[in-house]
């Protein structure tokens, strides 16, 4: 997924290796661990009032148009999906079963899953919820008006453009690839293999809709829950408050901890301000977290270094991967593209983007806390000279169709970004390389650089993965070429093609994983479609009184699920 | 007065009218498609037509701003989205809500600010300015006018940021702004918007502290109130009923206009003091090319211009019977 | 005496210097007699009578002299009993009735205004005293006028009004600051008349000031002559009239057109502009422009101040002998 | 000889009002029916009360105005509605001086440049050039000619006046219409500029359409004197025949009503007037003074005394009333 | 028919003695010298105005220039999180007004070329602003009816329009209209641009006063008196009312100056000012309000340089127009 809107600043990050983080350990839980209740933080208390205080309201609750991490991040509070990730222990988490019973169970190679459905497991209303509704969840999501969810599971079980298969359950009809032998069951036929299809439906797009209370569009407003909350109330744009469900049930749920009984939410708020209010700590704000607002980079070196703020910091690096890609359409030439790479001003970056504590420099397209089996490489150099190395560029640029080329840089046009770009011309000026910088306005940016026939040959975009696992990167990324596709090189390489496709079906989830991050430098050694930029690490505050709050390493932002008030 | 009540409103409308025209027109040359920012991430060219079909931007835009138009006095079907009632002002993709709720939820937010600000602005101001005429060329004058001159140089968000930080982060005098209907919590309504509003009302004050001094210097030096003193009338009688009076007009001139513009949204302070008033709301609505709710921002912004304008002439005529109101 | 003004001086304190507007001057006004003051403009007719009330403000002007009001001293009294006499024993009718009435407030509030606030008098009391001076100052239908504002009267109701606004109280001196200036003939005639009328029915002294010498035949017993601050000729209407004795009171009716003088005669206007109150001439102010001068030789006239002569009675400011005067005298 | 006839001339100004949409409800009558004649090298002075449209009426003349009905014929051509071009050769035969000294002279322009504009204007060419005709001008109303370079607030009203005065001489013009020229002035500075004007019209033989409020003054530079009352001349006759056998009541209560310095002038009957003059937007039927006239009868409601000659009277002493004095 | 000349005697008047001559360009002048705080906030914009023009002059002598980024070419300026290492935001002999926290420029070097880019949009909105003002209101004010009516609407509609809303939605527009793509946005574009909505929302005030001060000044006897020999309407307006709104034009402008350098600075907060890497204060103000907690220096200096800037301006302003306006006495 493409992750938030950015607050404050719009590059996205990675780990670095300077940073002392490990990435977490994710992995399938059992049927054991798919029970209730949650595993409670230390020092849990229930009850209170907490307050959430973000920038920008959620777009949408329906979850099956819910892509977003803060959406989906919110959509634990009210909704839950066949599966889900546990918190065993700080930075461990297991994929389990959340309204299953278990974490599902594959066969015919992987290309057949089926869930059961736990007992007393139900809606708002106290309805029980049923194989139909999952089923019927789903269907719903091949609906014309569901535009923004994920659409993996969809295209497994009919095909790559799943809309042209099936229109949606509302005309009356049902789709065979989903079946429900009985209430509690239900079975998922893929059209190939799909080892990692448990991961997919622990997305928040999956989340499940009751059939009968389904009310199309309409639904992306009020939605049920099912979760351990409902929505008291909502003003768009600014609060939600939120009750507790009295038909969830704790021993059902395995995820969630849901410990305060009533969640404020605020919005409006600038990351700046946020972080303000939270280091002072005062009178209602120590009730206070944020689900997204980072630390901006103004405020990194007071937070970092305030050593009573110690207790109430988050630091997490981004699962994130950024990219400023090169339009191969444009910058034909690959020793360009190297020399550039060799040339790009990660260390200065860094520095604009608050320094090494707020920004790693990673190597890799994959990133290291998002991929299972992550293992580095660096082809620029970019460990020794992270200021980058422009005679090593100037070299590659002697022996280049042209020595002196002109690089149309595309930005989006916020103060952080203009900075960086600052920073960039520089550098690529002293390697000889004359820079048009062209910003864009903020709400068409990606609208602009989307177009494939643009006019730019380098501009910054982001990617996130879906989960731990390569496939939902390289195959994205480098996908179909298509004007709004996310394919921004414009990489349409049939041989790469094939391979992409090729590690996706391998049955073996660590095999593959190994095989995409050989991929991963394959790419960049033979094409350099892009270069790779600095990824953010996270700080984050929460008042004083707030406990249990961590920075979800996959989603890259604190989980609701061990959130509780102290007194 | 009912003339002129009937005479101004027409006005009104049909300055209203075209202001909305022209946002309309204006803001339908934007690049950015609307439909496509409803549509999503993923967007195939029939699902592009629906939702196209389903916000009427498939009509012409003369015919888009007459749906528009009469959906404030006939209410609106959106198909899809359902029927908005009578004071309908369109129906946001971004918000999801009719803006017409979304208006009517941000506006006690902006008049509390305004009123709030405007209270104290004025009435610092005029007293202020009353003072130092009063002392002209004394300290106390000299004094009003340096502070007046620095307050109107300043700028809100270099204030309100230094008092955010050392009133409310640092020193922990005030509680952060924040804002609590005047009906839930009268205390907690004035305690959250008290330092929005003083840091309005210092930039603010300035210019009604001028405006008011050099007025009533002119004031004091006219025939009437000669003619009250030599009535055997006490001074403060002198000053507050004859010389005051002249100078209301050129006070509630100014003070119509920036009320007008205040609840049109004072976006640099709202977006200062993270208040979700009309200003915020109207600034989002241009970022996310939220057509709708930008019309019905510009048309509340525009409104409370033109609706104050008439409110100040009209207030002409009870301050000044020799004005006639036509 | 009723009222004794004794070495008045106002100097103001300006930018380009100091104003002189009125210099030791001295006059009185008995009980129920009217004291015409003439002169041209500027020659410290006004200040003097704002002086009287002390209406001047204190920041820019500087007063000296003594000004006994029924025995007692004003200048420099506390400014509560300047506002207990202001209005009540002292009452002020200025020269433009359009400016000086308040353009807010209703005529009778601001008749009754004054009543209620030096007689104590209940609201409807004031409101019923105001409709009743509305009545004796010749407004018709007083009743219903009394709820007009000042712009819905004509100029000469405007200035009636004034004059009932001053006379509520009953004061015992009246200045009347130019008070048909602004009138036309007709209206002006009316307002004379009228304050004539008022001043037998109650005895009030007035000040009457205009620079109108027609004005003050048909109004005053005693006329004051002023050039630029100082007194220069004293005494009866009929003395100063019908043999002045100053060259600038010849010059003033040389320069009135009557409609009895025969036409085929120039008029006779004093030469020059008026003196600059900043560097007033030295010796008679009046030197520069007087064509006699010469008499008593151009030593005297600037040197030594010429003082009012005789002291009291019909008396000016001129070094020429009476002799002198009966031989140019136009 | 005759060089300017008014007659029948009017000119009414639109009221505006009416509801919902403004439009024209009234107007205002300020000269209606105005027949009067300035012989060539006299002054005809025009008195009245203020508002009476004695400062319309000699718009009207110097064609600043353009009448609503009526002829305007100078020296023989009708010039009622003559355009700006068709004006122009008798532009600089016809000049105004206003009322007040201080805001007839633009405060941003030299002396020199106010005195010179006209003839920039008309493309003249004196002998000498203009700058020396500037100079020859400010001689001629007795002001210091070194003064071409100040600045009219520089100078006392009295001698703005004249700075008026040379500007409308400027285009050495036959008639000049003088809208109270001295009302603003001080008695002593008034009879500095009526002399002056009176000589400029003995030795330049100007005529001059005198307007003043002040009967006194106008009588001591007028040969012939208009008495007009709300919109309309009520009396119009020879000096000596209008001031010592009025006819008019209202020219005798405005006569009676000058105050006279002679104390005890005795012998002169004092009429008083009571009331307001009309509005005339409104003006009354019949003759407009009946409503303050003591003589009124019924007869001045139903008609409108015409403007003759009554048997008694010179040749050219015009009154319009029913029931004369 | 000839004039005699020398008729009279020229020395029947005398010129009144206080008269020296002074134009009233001459009397402000007179009025502002004596006017200490006037002068010296002119001294103040003064040098503002002369450091923007020797803005490569200056650089060059102090060694360094506003883009390039020292604190990052040289290690042990920034810390790790990009602030100036050395004390109050690296202020040094070297780096005179310390080092920008991120970038690592010079500080001081940004300033003296911010001021370019400030002074020189002010500027030129400023003129641009004041010309449409001035031509329609003068055509709205002297040609009345319904010419006078249409503007007026479009004056009300301009006032009452959006501006803010309309800068931050369009702002963007305009740039991609003029620029291909794939060349660099100008630096001056951003900057027209900007002049062109400042002056474009701008000009309204100022004609509606305009309108004003021409309605009055049309009934002005001396507008009369030009037409009277034949003037034109061209002439009339250009020769006769134009030099009579060149004070309210000039005390306009003046105080507009200040407001429309605040103005880019708020576009700026907006995020729709002057992009980098252009120095430009309003953005490096904005810039201080964000690090202020960490580096107050880079808070302080365009902080306080823009105040006294706008001080500076404003009292000037204020200075022009009490110096043209004779009533204020101080
Ligand atoms: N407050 C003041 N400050 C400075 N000078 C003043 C002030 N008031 C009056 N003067 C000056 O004092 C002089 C006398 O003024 P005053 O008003 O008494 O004249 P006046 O005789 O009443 O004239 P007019 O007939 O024009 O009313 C004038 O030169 C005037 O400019
Ligand atoms: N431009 C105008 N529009 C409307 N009414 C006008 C206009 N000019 C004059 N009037 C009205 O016409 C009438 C006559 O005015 P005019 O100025 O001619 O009187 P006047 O005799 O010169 O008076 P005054 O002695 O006060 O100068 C007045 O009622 C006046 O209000
Ligand atoms: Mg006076
Ligand atoms: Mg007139
Ligand atoms: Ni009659």
């Amino acid at each position: 997924n493409q992750g938030a809107p950015p607050q404050g600043t719009s590059s996205q990050a990675a780990p670095s290796a300077a940073a002392s983080y490990s990435a977490p350990k994710i992995s399938v839980g059992t049927a054991e661990d798919s029970r209730g209740p949650a595993i409670e933080p230390e020092g849990v208390v229930r009850g209170g009032t907490v307050t959430m205080i973000d920038r920008d309201d959620f777009s949408h609750l329906d979850p099956a148009q819910i892509y977003v991490n803060t959406e989906a991040n919110f959509g634990l509070l009210i909704h839950r999906g066949l599966t889900g990730y546990k918190r065993v222990a700080k930075g461990e988490y297991k994929l389990v079963g959340d309204l299953a019973t278990d974490a599902g169970t594959a066969s015919d190679g992987g290309k057949t899953w089926s869930f059961t459905l736990k007992d007393g497991v139900k809606w708002q209303d106290g309805t029980p919820i049923t194989s139909a509704d999952v089923k019927w969840t789903i269907e719903r999501m091949f609906a014309p008006f569901i535009t923004q969810g994920p659409t993996y599971i969809q295209q497994w079980l009919t095909q790559e453009d799943h809309r042209a298969a099936y229109e949606g359950p509302y005309g009356g009809k049902d789709l065979d690839a989903i079946e429900t032998p009985d209430d509690k069951t239900v079975v998922f036929r893929f059209k190939a293999p799909h080892a990692d299809a448990n991961y997919a439906f622990a997305m928040a797009g999956y989340g499940i809709v009751p059939k009968a209370k389904d009310t199309r569009e309409q639904y992306d407003k009020q939605p049920v829950s099912s979760g351990p909350y409902i929505i008291k109330s909502h003003v768009v744009d600014k609060s939600y408050e939120l009750a507790r469900n009295p038909h969830w049930d704790a021993a059902t749920d395995p995820i969630r901890g849901a410990y305060p009984d009533v969640w404020k939410l605020e919005f409006g708020q600038e990351s700046l301000q946020i972080t303000d209010r939270l280091v002072a700590d005062a009178g209602a704000d120590q009730q206070a977290f944020t689900f997204y607002a980072l630390t901006p980079p103004e405020r990194l070196q007071q937070v970092l270094s305030d050593q009573s703020l110690a207790s109430r910091r988050m630091i997490s690096p981004s699962p994130y991967g950024n990219y400023y890609y090169f339009n191969l359409d444009r910058v034909k030439d690959i020793k360009i593209r190297q020399a550039i790479n060799h040339a790009w001003p990660s260390k200065q970056i860094q520095q604009i983007a608050g320094g090494p504590q707020a920004a790693a420099l990673p190597t890799t397209i994959l990133n290291e806390n998002t991929t299972i089996g992550y293992e580095s490489y660096d082809l620029f150099g970019k460990t020794a000279k992270p200021e980058g190395d422009i005679e090593k560029a100037k070299q590659l640029l002697a022996g280049s169709s042209d020595p002196t080329p002109t690089i149309v840089y595309a930005y989006n046009q916020t103060p952080l970004q203009e900075r960086i770009t600052v920073a960039i011309k520089n550098a690529l000026e002293k390697a000889g390389i004359t820079v048009v910088t062209k910003p864009m306005d903020r709400k068409t940016y990606y609208d602009s650089i989307g177009l494939v026939d643009n006019d730019f040959d380098l501009y910054w975009a982001g990617w996130g993965a879906d989960w731990a696992s390569g496939s939902t990167v390289l195959p994205v990324i480098f996908g179909p070429v298509a004007d709004g596709a996310p394919n921004y090189s414009h990489l349409d390489d049939p041989a790469l093609k094939a391979e992409m496709q090729k590690i996706a079906e391998m049955p073996d989830f660590d095999a593959q994983n190994a095989a995409w991050m050989r991929l991963d430098k394959k790419i960049q050694e033979t094409i350099t479609p892009l270069v790779v930029a600095e990824n953010r690490i996270a700080t984050m505050l929460h008042g004083s009184k707030v406990g249990g709050a961590e920075i979800d390493p996959q989603q890259w932002i604190v989980s609701p699920n061990t959130i509780f008030v102290k007194p | 007065m009912l003339r002129f009540a009937v005479r101004r409103t027409i006005a009104t409308a049909v300055t209203l009218v075209i202001i909305s025209a022209v946002t309309f027109f204006l803001f339908f040359a934007l690049p950015s498609d609307p439909a496509l920012l409803a549509c999503g991430k993923v967007c195939p060219p029939e699902l592009l037509a629906l939702v196209r079909r389903n916000l009427g931007l498939d009509q012409p835009v003369m015919a888009q701003f007459v749906a528009w138009l009469a959906g404030i006095f006939a209410g609106r079907d959106y198909p899809g989205l359902g029927y908005c009632p009578a004071p309908c002002l369109g129906y946001s993709f971004v918000n999801r809500a009719p803006v017409f709720e979304t208006i009517m939820d941000r506006l006690p937010v902006t008049l509390s600010l305004t009123v709030g600000a405007a209270v104290i602005f004025l009435t610092f101001g005029v007293a202020t300015g009353i003072l130092a005429a009063l002392r002209q060329g004394r300290p106390l004058d000299k004094i009003a006018s340096v502070a007046s001159l620095i307050g109107a140089s300043v700028q809100i968000y270099f204030v309100g940021t230094l008092a955010l930080y050392f009133l409310v982060y640092q020193g922990k005098l005030l509680p952060s702004p924040s804002y609590v209907p005047l009906t839930e919590n009268p205390l907690g309504w004035a305690a959250g918007l008290l330092l929005p509003w003083v840091v309005l009302a210092i930039i603010f004050t300035a210019n009604y502290t001028r405006m008011t001094r050099s007025t009533m210097v002119e004031n004091l030096s006219e025939d009437y109130v000669r003619t009250a003193r030599a009535k055997g009338l006490p001074a403060r009688t002198v000053v507050l009923r004859f010389a005051l009076r002249g100078t209301l007009i050129p006070i509630i001139t100014i003070f119509g206009v920036d009320l007008g513009t205040l609840i049109g949204g004072a976006i640099i302070t709202e977006t200062t003091f993270g208040l979700q008033g009309l200003g915020r709301l109207s600034v989002r609505a241009v970022t996310y090319s939220d057509l709708p709710t930008l019309m019905a921002t510009v048309l509340v912004a525009a409104g409370a211009i033109v609706v104050m304008n008439a409110v100040v002439d009209a207030l002409y005529a009870v301050i000044d019977p020799r004005v006639r109101l036509t | 005496m009723f009222l004794q003004v004794s070495d008045l001086t106002v100097d103001f304190r300006t930018e380009d210097g100091v104003v002189h507007a009125v210099d030791e001057l001295s006059f009185e006004v008995e009980r129920g007699s009217t004291l015409g003051v003439v002169g041209e403009s500027g020659s410290g007719k006004s200040v003097t009578s704002m002086a009287v009330l002390g209406l001047h403000d204190p920041r820019t002007s500087e007063l000296s002299g003594r000004v006994v009001f029924e025995g007692q001293e004003l200048l420099g009294a506390p400014r509560t009993t300047m506002e207990r006499l202001r209005g009540n024993r002292i009452a002020m009718i200025f020269q433009d009735p359009l400016t000086s009435l308040s353009p807010f407030h209703t005529v009778g509030a601001q008749i009754a205004e004054v009543y209620r606030r030096h007689r104590g008098a209940s609201r409807s009391a004031a409101w019923e005293r105001a409709i009743v001076m509305l009545d004796r100052v010749g407004i018709p239908q007083a009743k219903a006028r009394v709820e007009d504002y000042p712009h819905q009267f004509s100029g000469g109701m405007r200035q009636r009004a004034t004059i009932a606004m001053a006379l509520v109280c009953d004061p015992g001196l009246l200045i009347a600051d130019e008070p048909t200036t602004a009138l036309d003939v007709t209206v002006q005639a009316q307002i004379l008349d009228l304050l004539r009328e008022l001043q037998e029915q109650s005895g009030t002294a007035i000040i009457l000031i205009t620079h109108d010498l027609g004005v003050v035949a048909a109004a005053a017993h005693h006329v004051l002559v002023m050039y630029a601050g100082r007194a220069v000729e004293r005494g009866t209407v009929r003395e100063v009239l019908r043999e002045p004795r100053h060259p600038y009171t010849w010059g003033l009716l040389g320069s009135m057109p009557t409609l009895r003088r025969p036409v085929t005669e120039e008029l006779r206007p004093v030469r020059g502009a008026p003196p600059s109150l900043i560097n007033v001439p030295r010796g008679c102010p009046f030197h520069p422009r007087c064509d006699f001068v010469e008499l008593p030789g151009p030593q005297v006239c600037t040197g030594e101040r010429p003082e009012l002569s005789p002291p009291r009675g019909h008396g000016d400011a001129c070094y020429l002998t009476l002799k002198q005067k009966r031989e140019v005298a136009p | 000889m005759t060089l300017l006839e008014l007659s029948g001339l009017e000119k009414h100004f639109p009221v505006r009002g009416g509801f919902p949409i403004r439009r024209q409800i009234g107007s205002v009558h300020a000269v209606d029916g105005v027949d009067l004649t300035v012989h060539a090298g006299q002054t005809l002075g025009l008195v009245g009360e203020s508002g009476c449209g004695k400062s319309t009426t000699g718009r009207l003349a110097a064609r600043l105005l353009e009448p609503t009905a009526g002829r305007i014929v100078y020296d023989g051509r009708d010039i009622s509605h003559a355009s700006r071009r068709a004006m122009k050769p008798i532009r600089s035969e016809i000049q105004m001086i206003f009322q007040d000294p201080y805001s007839s002279l633009n405060p941003r322009h030299t002396v020199g440049a106010i005195i010179r504009g006209p003839m920039d204007i008309n493309d003249l060419h004196p002998k000498g050039g203009r700058e020396a005709r500037v100079r020859e001008l400010l001689e001629i109303v007795g002001l210091n000619p070194e003064h071409v370079n100040r600045f009219p607030h520089e100078f006392s009203g009295g001698q703005r006046q004249r700075i008026g005065i040379a500007r409308a001489l400027a285009l050495e013009p036959r008639l000049i219409v003088a809208d109270e020229p001295v009302s603003a002035l001080d008695v002593s500075i008034q009879a500095q500029v009526v002399n002056l004007l009176g000589r400029l019209q003995r030795e330049l033989g100007i005529a001059f359409l005198f307007i003043a409020h002040d009967l006194a003054v106008v009588r001591h530079f007028s040969q012939r004197v208009a008495v007009m009352y709300l919109g309309r001349i009520v009396e119009i006759g020879d000096r000596s025949s209008l001031y010592e056998r009025p006819r008019h009541p209202y020219t005798h209560a405005l006569l009676s009503a000058v105050p006279e310095v002679a104390v005890n002038g005795g012998g002169r009957e004092r009429i008083r007037l009571t009331g307001d003059v009309p509005s005339p937007i409104d003006p009354p039927s019949g003759c407009r003074f009946r409503t303050r006239c003591w003589r009124a009868q019924e007869k001045c409601a139903l008609t409108t005394p015409p403007l003759t000659r009554l048997p008694g009277n010179r040749e050219d002493h015009l009154t319009a009333c029913h029931f004369p004095v | 028919m000839t004039i005699p000349t020398a008729t009279l005697d020229a020395t029947a008047v005398t010129p009144m003695p206080q008269a020296v001559g002074r134009s009233p360009g001459q009397l402000m002048w007179l009025r502002f010298k004596r006017d200490r705080a006037g002068v010296g906030a002119a001294v103040i914009v003064l040098f503002f105005f002369l450091v923007a023009i020797l803005a490569p002059v200056i650089s060059l002598v102090y060694g360094k220039d506003p883009y390039t980024l020292y604190g990052q070419e040289n290690p042990g300026l920034l810390n790790d999180f990009g602030y100036p290492v050395g004390a109050n935001g690296g202020v040094s002999a070297e780096f005179w007004f310390g080092v920008e926290p991120g970038l690592g420029r010079d500080v001081f070097a940004q300033l003296v070329y911010g001021i370019r880019t400030s002074l020189l949009i002010a500027v030129v909105a400023t003129v641009l602003t004041s010309l449409l003002g001035v031509v329609l209101g003068i055509v709205a004010g002297y040609a009345g009816g319904r010419v006078d009516s249409v503007i007026g609407r479009v004056i009300d509609i301009v006032l009452s329009f959006p501006a803010v809303l309309f800068t931050i939605a369009f702002m963007p527009v305009v740039e991609n209209l003029f620029v291909r793509p794939d060349e660099q946005t100008p630096v001056w574009l951003r900057a027209v641009t900007l002049v062109i909505v400042l002056s474009a929302f701008g000009w309204a005030g100022l004609a509606r006063l305009l309108r004003g001060q021409v309605l009055t000044l049309r009934e002005r006897e001396f507008v009369e008196a030009a037409r009277v020999t034949g003037a034109s309407p061209a002439r009339v307006v250009f020769r006769e009312l134009l030099p009579n709104l060149w004070t309210p034009i000039l005390i306009q402008s003046t105080l507009l100056l200040p407001a429309l350098v605040t103005a880019e600075a708020a576009l700026s907060f907006l995020g729709v000012g002057m992009i980098e890497p252009i120095p430009d204060w309003g953005r490096m103000f904005l810039r201080g309000t964000e690090v202020y907690q960490n580096d107050i220096t880079y808070l302080v200096f365009p902080g306080v340089a823009l105040l006294v800037f706008v001080i500076a301006f404003n009292l000037l302003g204020d200075s022009v127009r009490d110096a043209f306006d004779p009533k204020i006495k101080r």
